[in-house]
């Protein structure tokens, strides 16, 4: 009961900041409401027992990447820039009817998933531990890999912002 | 008290106590906003020092944005060239706001009466307390402070300040 | 498995309710006379000068946060492992120690290109 | 408890793929990428609960950690355009013109 | 069964509610600590003159006198402000900074009969990481605060704070690795639970024993996360006079005030159970006190003894803000990433692998 | 010695140097307006004179004259340790001279302020305009025609952009590259924390780099001078007190011994000794305020109740002597106002042995090694010997550069030649080196007191010349020749001969001098002050550039820059 | 004989290890402040408390003799005014602060006394000079210097000769 009024309560809230993050016209917004969006989505995470997860999602998503997003948000001044001007192009509108096509296909798709039976977890599910297993013994490879995709975004952030003569002066 | 819910309230039988809470508060928790210019300057900080310790009356919380700060302690010579951004800063201060005019430039330009010197900071911002003295002694100050506090005491969510007339 | 988890969700709105309440109480109370002189910028007691105030900043704080960025996945994927250390054995050591080195490669291409002075 | 989840997980990723095409501002467009990985997660971590096996967690390990580089990458990107061509909205960046 | 209600209630819906009010009161305690005790450094008496009924209580009332002059003082937003956000922001500073406190045990389970009541209140087995998680979240306000004002000194002070909290997140994260490896769990109460162990028979294995880098790193980082002095950059008020809340009047201001306080209440609670043996008192397991003295009777001395650690702690913050100057913001930024990443990295090495040379598993 | 330079410079440029009349044996000749320039570099590239360190240069107003306004030079050598007085007149239709800016850098600002007050202009000055008078001010208020009371409102706080106050072009930065990317304009003061109230910093940043600063003055700007030649000699004291409001004593003194330069006396032994023991107290309270303020500002907050602890009970000594704290107003021309009183040299001993050393060394235990604050400080703000003399730079901020130049060895006054004392020396001129060198002159000035408190000699207070000091009051009262003495001079005046003189002593910032012009009236026709702060502080952009907002914070303290004496 | 002392500690000899490591002169600080700290709290109580405070208005401290404060005009001991109404206060006074109004005793023999003698308080600047020209000693500084109030105020004859009771203003 709890589970599911707690839901429903995430649920919503992670739509309309869905929402308000595509349609809201100062970027600054969109970005807060991407950051409510994505602890929405941790607290389901949690319901979902994936507690790692959850605090991972809050760490990294929210507290890490939309920090990014802001900072460079607020660097570039960008609240301005996008006042005012929406076209509607064909581009667009076959966008939509793309993403409509996609989401019925992912609909059919995923139909017998969507009257999945309640399983009852065994009491280690999602904890640090049983993800540190698996990710240490089975996931090993795409662990390490990790480390080099970590390593080149580091040096491609790196070099992309270096300041080059005469640059921003 | 804001406007409306001091109009409300200034018919009621709670004038009295909630005019009582307001000005305990705010009687002891005077934060300044050292416009300090020159001599005078350097006593306030000499007020702020173990000797005379202004923290005793919970106002050593001094504050450089006129969004926090309560009371306006300009010390010191008010020339010409500084006298708009005196004003400047005391119309940014937020209300409920004093001002302390510490030292004789402050309160009548002192000595200085020429060509450079404004005759007063009361030809610019309204005063509450006069503090006399070139530099006034620290004692002077607290004393001014206290009848600062003194003032606060009197006052009331009647008054025409807070009521918005 | 919600269990731990409904006072945190408690907390949560308690925590959001009391400081809408303190917000409200404080407008509620607060004397409100905003003149267009107040409301202006502070800016030391100068009109605010020439530019806007969210003027363009250094790329330097944005280093900053990728910086941050990456080395805060780097440290999410060391917790399990730091916890399970002692189980996973030699191999877990091993395994880190790999995936360190790397994390230090970074961290000395970063230095040496300058990326960590602030000056 | 039937899975609501994976609505969830559809609706937002419609509207993140709607924002995609829809928003001109890189750094927006950005978002909406994020918004459907995740929701993308989302689908994960609810397949990993129906089907008792905690792979899918290691999956949304791993695309936070690439959603993670590739934010770092494209935002610097971004950035990088900005000062050559102060620009951000994706139809005034025309990489051809040089 | 009624009591069954009863236990639900006070760990659901009572702990959560009362935990945020002791913080708010503690920092009524910390704000009158840190005045007069600044006051007795520097050979004067701190605030003493505030009365109530006609009582000098010492000062004690000071703080409460200027909460609520900032209660009733003019709400006010800068004309450029951007209003939604500028309201937000202190919002986002504070319940961060309340929630995290959820997590942290002040006491051991309290076994009363069948009824087992953590002293905690939500004890979560990921509890470490949720302190990270949430407080990673309270940069938002600063930021988002800085910003709304439309301010040179806000924005600023908003950025330079930010990127300091977020440079010092990291090497805290990396500190506290070390202590993960040697009490193999992430669940707070089990961590303060194995400091009751000893060590050589009779030395405490409290973290800073075990860890005694990592806690000194986590120390510093701990106040750089607080921006207490010497990291007090944001609001240096000499440099950028109030930094990121410099338009922020009345409460809204108090709120970015208090959350400054409880985050350091938050990052002593943390110290305390990570280091410094949290709720255990030395040499005398819960065991052996339920034995003697009760189970009530324990509870009470082990959230005594959480307490006294904690305001050691916090007292060490006051004290180290008045003896330091601050760093410079290069400086700053060059000691978090250059000294203190390296000095972690260093740790998780030796702590890691010494074990291992040794035989020890 | 005495007048090689003049004989030197009569010969070599015949046409343009005429002497100047001769009083009081200073150097000064006139020199006219075309030979200017070359005068000018003669005298600073020749070896012989070397005079490298341009101390004021000041406007004057004759209207009688036939050429209404005088530009006067003052120079000094450090190597041969004179002052040399020049003296340009120049008409009123056309009030123009040659810069010397090319020379030295400190005649920048004193040109600008010549302008401002009296409308010379120099020709050739990078950024001619006003300074201390805001940007509305209309007419030139030190001329004789301006009235004393002509105040003009300020009508709204001035706000000049980059562009405005560059107009004359010396190459800086732009509006148009200020509203670059990633740079902004911040403002700094003046209602701001570390600008002590009074002065105002324009910075171009790139982040937090400072690319330019642009130092604003004059908000504190209150009319000493033109206020001093409403007042008589003995009443231009307590507005002495004013200027170097932290250190009131010297200026007393200072302004006291050109008075009675000008008259050509000599005070008594015992008045010079407690001159000497009052200034000390006051260079040493001054020091205390410089430190405590500095490191208050660079973020350690306790030395400041330290230094202000032992502040205290110098004032403490200092009320006793004349019953205020700060505004002392203790010398009197001829002598002092009151003698020490019974026990005094007893308590000064006592303090300046157990309580004053303490405050120094707790500032000293807290601070000095700290390596957060050696960090803060050193290599921050630095300037080389040479260019700091070339700025008009003097007292603990040349010291610091490691310039040995001290008024007080160079040019001894007031037996200082006798008094055993080092003077410390920095070497890099940097914040850091500031900080040492005023700690340790603090240690000096204990030394000297302790000197001067032992050999203090017995003698009269005033000088007994009944045209220079009040009678007795005793006397007063009962006799009637007493009254009649007593009435004359404060009716009428001290009344100097006609003539013009020079006097420095050695302040707690450096150089104070007093320039004064007596018509032979009982008011003063021009005092003009040599403000140690003036020629430092407009260095501040070559100290900051390149540096941090959090540097330049930490460099203005360390200046000890006192707007009483900037702005007079 | 000009003695140079360099205090600038020698190139090269600038960090020794214990500055550089932080810890040893923070510690060495740290322990100064406690020291201030348990010294001030243990004295407090006490009589020779080291806190050096003066807890104004409750206490206050001796002032010097010579204090320059509030003025008083001085009696003879008949009860008559010493002030002969000769204006060389005003006369000397820097910021000419004083007005004197004078006027003749009905005796002629008695000379003149003030009728009015006003001094603007917010103006004066304490410096002493007029007691210094009074050639009566009639007038006399007093070691009151708290004059706070809530106006410019002018204290005339009756207030100055007033023995420092406060005024009603
Ligand atoms: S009142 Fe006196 S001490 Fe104060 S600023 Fe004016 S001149 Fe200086
Ligand atoms: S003390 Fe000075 S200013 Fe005051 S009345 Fe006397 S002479 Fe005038
Ligand atoms: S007070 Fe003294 S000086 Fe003044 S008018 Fe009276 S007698 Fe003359």
């Amino acid at each position: 009961m709890i589970q599911a009024i707690f839901f429903y309560i995430f649920a919503a809230s992670a739509v309309v900041m869905a929402l308000v993050v595509v349609s809201a016209r100062n970027p600054i917004y969109s970005a807060a409401a991407l950051i409510g969006c994505l602890l929405s989505v941790a607290c389901i995470f949690v319901l979902q027992s994936a507690h790692l997860l959850a605090l991972l999602q809050v760490l990294v998503y929210a507290g890490a990447i939309m920090v990014l997003v802001l900072f460079v948000l607020m660097l570039l001044n960008l609240s301005r820039d996008e006042l005012g001007r929406r076209r509607i192009t064909v581009r667009r509108v076959t966008g939509v009817y793309l993403v409509g096509a996609l989401v019925t296909l992912m609909t059919i798709r995923f139909t017998k998933h969507l009257w999945a039976p309640a399983v009852s977890l065994e009491p280690g599910f999602g904890t640090i531990e049983e993800v540190g297993k698996i990710l240490y013994t089975k996931y090993l490879l795409p662990f390490e890999m990790v480390s080099l995709l970590l390593l080149a975004a580091i040096i491609g952030a790196v070099v992309l912002t270096r300041k080059e003569k005469g640059d921003g002066r | 008290m804001g406007i409306e819910t001091s109009s409300i309230l200034r018919n009621t039988a709670l004038v009295e106590p909630v005019d009582a809470i307001l000005n305990w508060c705010r009687e002891y928790s005077c934060w300044p906003y050292a416009f300090g210019t020159a001599c005078c300057a350097i006593e306030f900080m000499a007020v702020a020092a173990s000797h005379y310790d202004i923290s005793r009356f919970g106002a050593e919380v001094i504050r450089f944005s006129p969004r926090q700060a309560d009371l306006l302690v300009v010390s010191g010579t008010i020339s010409e060239k500084m006298a708009p951004i005196l004003k400047k800063i005391y119309d940014q201060i937020c209300e409920p706001k004093w001002v302390m005019a510490h030292g004789a430039c402050a309160c009548s330009g002192g000595i200085y009466d020429n060509y450079c010197t404004v005759q007063g900071i009361d030809t610019i911002i309204p005063v509450d307390v006069y503090v006399p003295g070139c530099p006034p002694t620290p004692e002077a100050f607290l004393d001014g402070l206290i009848k600062i506090q003194k003032i606060i005491e009197g006052e009331s969510i009647r008054d025409p300040k807070y009521c918005g007339e | 498995m919600l269990s731990p988890y409904i006072p945190v969700f408690v907390g949560i709105l308690w925590a959001a309710l009391l400081a809408a309440v303190l917000i409200g109480v404080s407008l509620l109370f607060g004397p409100n006379r905003p003149t267009p002189e107040k409301r202006s910028t502070y800016e030391c007691g100068i009109d605010p000068m020439i530019g806007d105030a969210r003027t363009r900043f250094s790329i330097k704080f944005y280093v900053v946060a990728v910086l941050f960025l990456l080395f805060d996945v780097e440290v999410v994927f060391m917790y399990p492992w730091a916890v399970l250390l002692k189980r996973l054995g030699l191999l877990g050591l091993i395994e880190m120690m790999t995936f360190l080195l790397v994390l230090v490669v970074a961290f000395v291409y970063v230095w040496k290109k300058g990326a960590l002075n602030w000056e | 408890m039937t899975s609501e989840t994976l609505v969830l997980s559809m609706i937002l990723f419609g509207i993140g793929a709607a924002g995609f095409v829809a928003r001109r501002n890189a750094i927006v467009v950005l978002m909406c990428l994020e918004l459907m990985l995740n929701a993308a997660n989302l689908a994960f971590i609810d397949f990993s609960r129906q089907h008792m096996n905690m792979t899918g967690h290691i999956y949304v390990f791993m695309i936070m950690t690439v959603a993670a580089a590739e934010a770092a990458v494209a935002l610097a990107i971004v950035v990088r355009i900005f000062r050559a061509r102060k620009a951000v909205n994706l139809d005034e960046i025309n990489l051809m013109k040089g | 069964m009624w009591i069954d209600y009863l236990v639900w209630t006070v760990q659901n819906l009572l702990f959560p509610v009362v935990v945020p009010v002791v913080l708010l009161t503690g920092v009524i305690l910390a704000v009158w600590i840190e005045r007069r005790g600044a006051g007795f450094i520097q050979d004067r008496v701190g605030p003493n003159r505030v009365t109530l009924f006609g009582f000098r209580n010492a000062g004690l009332m000071q703080p409460i006198a200027d909460a609520l002059k900032l209660l009733v003082k003019e709400e006010f937003i800068p004309e450029k402000a951007d209003r939604f956000l500028f309201f937000l922001a202190p919002t986002l500073s504070m319940i961060p900074a309340l929630l995290t406190f959820m997590v942290i045990p002040f006491g051991d389970v309290l076994v009363l009969g069948k009824y087992r009541i953590p002293l905690q209140v939500a004890d979560l087995n990921v509890g470490l990481l949720f302190i990270f998680a949430i407080s990673s979240l309270g940069v938002y306000g600063i930021v988002l605060g800085g910003w709304s004002a439309d301010n040179k000194y806000s924005i600023l002070g908003g950025l330079r704070s930010s990127a300091q909290m977020i440079s010092y997140e990291i090497s805290m994260g990396l500190a506290i690795i070390g202590i993960l490896i040697v009490f193999e769990s992430v669940r707070l109460n089990d961590i303060v639970r194995m400091q009751g162990d000893l060590l050589f028979g009779f030395l405490p294995r409290w973290g800073i024993v075990v860890q005694p880098l990592g806690f000194l790193l986590f120390f510093v980082a701990a106040l750089a996360e607080t921006n207490r002095i010497p990291f007090d950059l944001p609001e240096a008020e000499a440099e950028i006079v109030a930094g990121y809340h410099l338009e922020y009047s009345s409460f809204k201001f108090s709120m970015f005030f208090m959350a400054e306080y409880v985050n350091m209440m938050v990052a002593s609670g943390f110290i305390v159970s990570l280091f410094l043996g949290g709720w255990q008192i030395p040499w005398l397991p819960t065991e052996a006190l339920v034995a003697h003295v009760g189970p009530i009777l324990t509870a009470v001395l082990q959230v005594a003894a959480f307490a006294v650690k904690l305001w050691f702690i916090m007292w060490v913050f006051v004290w180290v803000r008045w003896t330091l100057p601050r760093f410079r913001y290069d400086q700053l930024m060059g000691l978090g990433w250059r000294v203190m990443l390296p000095l972690a990295l260093a740790n998780i090495f030796v702590t890691s692998v010494v074990p291992f040379v040794l035989g020890v598993y | 010695m005495a007048n090689v330079v003049v004989q030197t410079l009569l010969e070599k440029f015949p046409e343009s140097v005429s002497p100047a009349p001769d009083f009081r044996d200073e150097e000064a000749v006139c020199v006219a307006r075309e030979g200017l320039p070359e005068v000018l570099r003669f005298l600073y590239a020749d070896p012989d004179t070397e005079y490298r360190l341009l101390e004021d240069i000041c406007g004057a107003d004759y209207p009688e004259r036939e050429k209404r306004f005088e530009a006067v030079y003052h120079l000094y050598s450090v190597k041969t340790a004179r002052h040399l007085r020049l003296k340009v007149g120049i008409g009123e239709e056309d009030p123009t001279l040659p810069t010397a800016t090319g020379i030295w850098k400190a005649a920048d600002w004193f040109e600008r302020e010549a302008f401002d007050q009296y409308g010379i202009r120099f020709e050739g000055h990078p950024n001619l305009r006003r300074i201390l008078n805001h940007e509305e001010f209309v007419g030139h208020p030190l001329r004789k025609d301006y009235p004393i009371k002509g105040r003009q409102k300020l009508t709204r706080p001035s706000n000049l952009g980059w562009d405005e106050r560059k107009s004359a072009g010396n190459g800086g930065g732009s509006d148009a590259e200020a509203g670059q990317p990633e740079q902004m304009i911040l403002n700094i003061g003046p209602a701001h924390p570390t600008t002590h109230g009074t002065l105002r910093v324009l910075a171009r940043l790139e982040g937090e780099t400072i690319l330019e600063a642009d130092p604003e003055i004059g908000y504190l700007h209150r009319g000493f001078e033109k206020t001093a030649e409403t007042l008589t000699y003995q009443q231009v004291i307590p507005l002495t007190d004013r200027l170097n409001y932290v250190s009131a004593m010297m200026n007393n003194v200072g302004y006291c011994r050109a008075v009675e330069k000008l008259l050509g006396i000599e005070v008594s032994k015992r008045v010079q000794y407690i001159r000497v023991i009052v200034s000390e107290l006051s260079r040493i309270i001054d020091h205390l305020v410089c430190i405590a303020a500095n490191i208050v500002d660079i973020g350690a907050l306790t030395p400041y109740w330290y230094c202000f602890r032992e502040r205290e009970n110098v004032y403490e000594l200092l009320e006793a002597l004349c019953g205020a704290r700060m505004t002392t107003s203790y010398t009197r021309i001829g002598g002092l106002a009151h003698d020490l009183p019974d026990g005094w040299v007893d308590k000064c001993r006592e303090y300046i042995r157990e309580r004053v050393p303490r405050g120094i060394e707790e500032t000293d235990t807290l601070i000095t090694k700290n390596r957060i604050f050696v960090d803060r400080t050193m290599g921050v703000g630095a300037i080389s010997g040479e260019d700091a003399l070339n700025w008009g730079f003097t007292g603990p901020c040349l010291r610091a550069s490691g310039v040995p130049f001290d008024v007080r060895k160079a040019n001894p006054y007031y037996d200082y030649d006798k008094f055993d004392f080092d003077i410390p020396v920095g070497s890099n001129g940097d914040t850091y080196d500031r900080y040492l060198v005023r700690m340790e002159e603090m240690r000096q000035s204990l030394r000297i007191i302790e000197q001067a408190l032992d050999g203090l000699p017995e003698g009269p207070i005033s000088i007994e010349d009944r045209r220079i000091s009040l009678p007795e009051k005793e006397a007063v009262y009962t006799k009637f020749g007493a009254l009649v003495q007593h009435t004359k001079l404060i009716v009428d005046g001290i009344l100097p001969p006609e003539g013009e003189i020079y006097s420095v002593t050695e302040a707690a910032n450096g150089v104070l001098g007093f320039y004064i012009v007596s018509d032979g009236t009982k008011r003063p026709y021009r005092i003009k002050v040599r403000p140690p702060c003036f020629a430092i502080f407009q260095a501040l952009p070559q100290l900051t550039e390149g540096s941090m907002i959090a540097d330049l914070i930490a460099t203005v303290g360390s200046l000890n820059i006192i707007a009483g004496e900037l702005d007079r | 004989m000009i003695k140079i002392k360099p205090v600038s500690p020698p190139e090269g000899k600038r960090y020794p290890i214990s500055e550089r490591i932080y810890l040893v002169e923070i510690f060495k600080g740290m322990g100064l402040t406690l020291k201030h700290l348990v010294r001030n709290l243990v004295t407090y109580p006490t009589k020779n408390r080291t806190v050096v405070t003066i807890q104004y208005p409750d206490e206050t401290r001796e002032y010097s003799p010579r204090f320059r404060g509030r003025h008083r005009l001085k009696k003879n001991p008949d009860g008559s005014l010493r002030c002969v109404a000769c204006k060389l206060c005003a006369e000397n006074c820097p910021s000419h602060c004083i007005f004197i109004e004078p006027a003749a005793y009905p005796d002629p023999s008695m000379g003149n006394y003030p009728k009015r003698y006003e001094i603007n308080i917010t103006r004066c600047i304490f410096c002493g000079f007029c007691v210094e020209a009074c050639p009566k000693g009639a007038i006399e500084m007093t070691e009151v210097s708290e004059m706070a109030g809530s106006t410019r105020a002018v204290f005339d004859k009756d207030f100055l000769l007033a023995d420092g009771e406060e005024p009603a203003r």
